[in-house]
């Protein structure tokens, strides 16, 4: 099945695109995409079990299963606003 | 109910106070609280020229939105929260966080929470570019989704 | 020093708030904290008509700088407090604090303190007129001077 | 020695006046004044000792001694600002 993912911020530059669809198999989680991912895009991080991702607009945990239509948002560090 | 107390706005446009100010006042309110996040000439040991803001949308305003729900379950406060994106010139204002209460201290507690609760849920993100470059501005425990 | 960090002001006039906003403004500053309280339409179970405030000016004047070195002493700041006094319709403000800060705790903290210290050592005081009646309000533990 | 006392709030209102000249005697301390005072103007307080009082614009313990030309306010409990 197919899944939307959306880069912001750093990710967005590293990755070069704003967004991008991904074709993984069903039932595969969260973990599985973002490490398809990070194959393609390998400057995003060195470590993939560290990227913060949310599904459908919610943080989730990397064990996540995915469905069909999902839409994931992989979020980069965030220190908003002043400290 | 809960829709009456709470007003959040994400925008490219310059932000203007008396919108929140106007939300959250009321007759029976002693008391406004207003904070305002300003674009800092520097940082750490840089000289700031400007700064961008970058957001996902949808999810921000989810998440300024559920950030208020917690604030007025908490605290008897209506709540505004005002985020610009785009470009800001230093000294302009990227956040305004307004509460309106009866009693004065809930109405600090509560805009002081909803600062803090803004940076470690609300996906939003800082470039800064200063003489010689840019950067983004990431804290690796700045964000904590989960707490 | 001290003198450009603090800015105090008892009025007969409606409050602005861009003149303490303005001056705690710094382009080092990434944050603006304002406290407004504003005259309420009950107390307790009286329904409020309007309010008086007194003072002792010269002796206000001197404990509300008395407070703002006091803050400035604990927090990197620029602080400035308005106070009006006389007549006050509901929804009218009595009490501007101001604060200007690098970073936004110390600012939120500074501007808290002031609030609750003013009570402790300004001599101001209002008296409510209400539906049949009107009363000074005084609370026997409000005034603690030597705190 | 004359002191020159003055009245605010509720006290103003209780005493009827916005400020009296008091003569005390050399030496003598706030709570002598105060004393003085509350006779004449007994509706003030019906407990002199607990009366808050700013000698030149500081408060003052009731104990300290007054000298010529101090300027003595009576401070009713005040309770500003918003709650």
């Amino acid at each position: 099945m197919e899944i939307e993912v959306l880069f912001f911020a750093s990710y967005r530059e590293k990755a070069g695109v704003k967004s991008c669809t991904f074709e993984i198999s069903h039932g595969s989680n969260l973990k599985g995409l973002i490490d398809k991912i990070v194959q393609k895009f390998p400057k995003l991080h060195s470590d993939p079990s560290k990227i913060v991702a949310a599904i459908n607009e919610e943080f989730s945990d990397q064990s996540q299963i995915l469905s069909e239509g999902d839409i994931v948002a992989l979020i980069p560090p965030v220190s908003g606003g002043s400290k | 109910m809960t829709i009456e107390k709470i007003h959040v706005e994400i925008s490219e446009l310059k932000l203007d106070q008396s919108i929140a100010k106007n939300f959250v006042s009321s007759n029976s309110h002693g008391a406004c609280t207003i904070f305002e996040g300003v674009t800092r000439d520097h940082s750490d040991n840089r000289k700031v020229k400007f700064l961008e803001y970058e957001c996902y949308k949808p999810m921000a305003i989810k998440k300024l939105k559920q950030i208020c729900e917690e604030i007025i379950e908490k605290w008897d406060v209506k709540v505004s929260i005002l985020h610009r994106i785009g470009k800001l010139e230093i000294g302009e204002v990227s956040l305004i966080v307004a509460t309106g209460s009866p009693h004065r201290k809930e109405g600090i507690q509560a805009c002081e929470y909803s600062v803090d609760r803004i940076k470690e849920i609300v996906p939003i993100w800082k470039k800064e570019f200063f003489e010689g470059g840019s950067i983004w501005i990431e804290d690796e425990n700045g964000f904590r989704p989960f707490s």
